[in-house]
């Protein structure tokens, strides 16, 4: 498993070929990004993300182990970043990789499930300079129960 | 003596990241309500528990849980990663 | 869309990086990633791609067009080689871009199913020197259904 | 004319990948039945339609579509991209 929060960017396209590289007696390789978004509300100038050190690190490697044996994943890769981010700029990516694509796709779904609403990040936007905490939303709540 | 941690919004309105306390409280509960009764501040910060989460040593917990053993509490806003 | 049918590999992680910083108004980049199996069986010498010219680029367009349009997608990419791959090679590659996961994700699973099965693609596996064809998989067929 | 296109093992079967036909048939199903008659190879490639996809004019078609206007009908195994 390869799990990162840090406050640096990532090299998405690098760090996919390796993680696909390095897992060639698999069959199937998923990947998911997220970016700041920069046509939102237009006016968006930065995204602070805030982090609990510790807390987060500890919390996605237990949902990473988890996925790795529901899964029967070859590799699961996690990273997150933390601080201010532009619009354009990559937040976090996930990769799996499995002998079949459906349990490749379910435990990325599932990573980003849990990544949203279990891992102890917040989110502040600066919209035209004013600040807002971003709420979390109640269909991110009820996407958990799906893997109960 | 437990250390608090607060995050997000809850830092915000308390005004501070950190703090260490005493306290005869059993649960988070009634730790809670300790602060809430201490300043205008934590009152505002924890008026709606709904809108709260909790963290014990780094675990997600309930309001009732037992602060038995407790060495770090921790109050946020639902989570937004990803 | 960018849809390409080829005989040559492709550069998975520099195509994945291009895409997504092509599309930072989306919130969300998912990738699919399929690869010869260099553990299958043991002896898998190489897999032979067949496809029927015209057909395949023909149904591969109609597929990416209606995901696109079904879930509001910035765009989607698809390649899908063919001749002879060795153990370890890339087959395919797809990816997503949407404001949110769940699109992203169903689109890039939609078209998985759909190459998988609906696609003119047959793969004959060469293992131990004895060629053999790849059975179609009555579960992918059944997959198909869950996109009615 | 038709052209008539074979891949895989049907093309295996055959022993060819493609050929012109003339034929009076009205569908796929009794385009069908003339190949089978022609000759052993074609009662073997075609001798279980289950198993058997055809497209005209490179959209998948059921096997009792009407072949009005086809130029090009395709025959098949189940397909395994991806």
């Amino acid at each position: 498993m390869q799990i990162s929060v840090q406050s640096d960017p990532f090299d998405f396209g690098a760090l996919a070929q390796e993680f696909a590289d390095g897992h060639t007696h698999m069959g199937a390789v998923v990947t998911f990004t997220g970016i700041v978004r920069d046509d939102d509300l237009g006016g968006l100038d930065v995204m602070e993300i805030e982090h609990y050190p510790g807390m987060t690190e500890r919390a996605i490697t237990k949902f990473a182990a988890y996925a790795k044996d529901r899964w029967d994943l070859g590799d699961v890769l996690v990273i997150h970043r933390h601080g201010a981010l532009k619009p354009g700029e990559m937040i976090m990516m996930v990769a799996t990789a499995a002998r079949h694509r459906v349990n490749a796709f379910e435990a990325a779904e599932y990573l980003m499930d849990y990544l949203k609403s279990r891992a102890p990040f917040w989110k502040k936007e600066y919209v035209n300079g004013e600040p807002r905490w971003v709420n979390a939303k109640p269909e991110d709540e009820d996407a958990l129960s799906r893997w109960d | 003596m437990i250390t608090l941690l607060y995050f997000a919004w809850v830092r915000e309105r308390i005004g501070l990241p950190k703090e260490t306390v005493e306290t005869t409280a059993t649960t988070v509960k009634e730790l809670v309500e300790e602060l809430r009764a201490r300043d205008e501040r934590y009152a505002v910060a924890f008026s709606d528990l709904a809108s709260l989460r909790v963290a014990i040593d780094q675990d997600l917990v309930d309001f009732d849980a037992p602060l038995t053993g407790a060495k770090e509490v921790a109050f946020f806003p639902p989570m937004t990663g990803g």
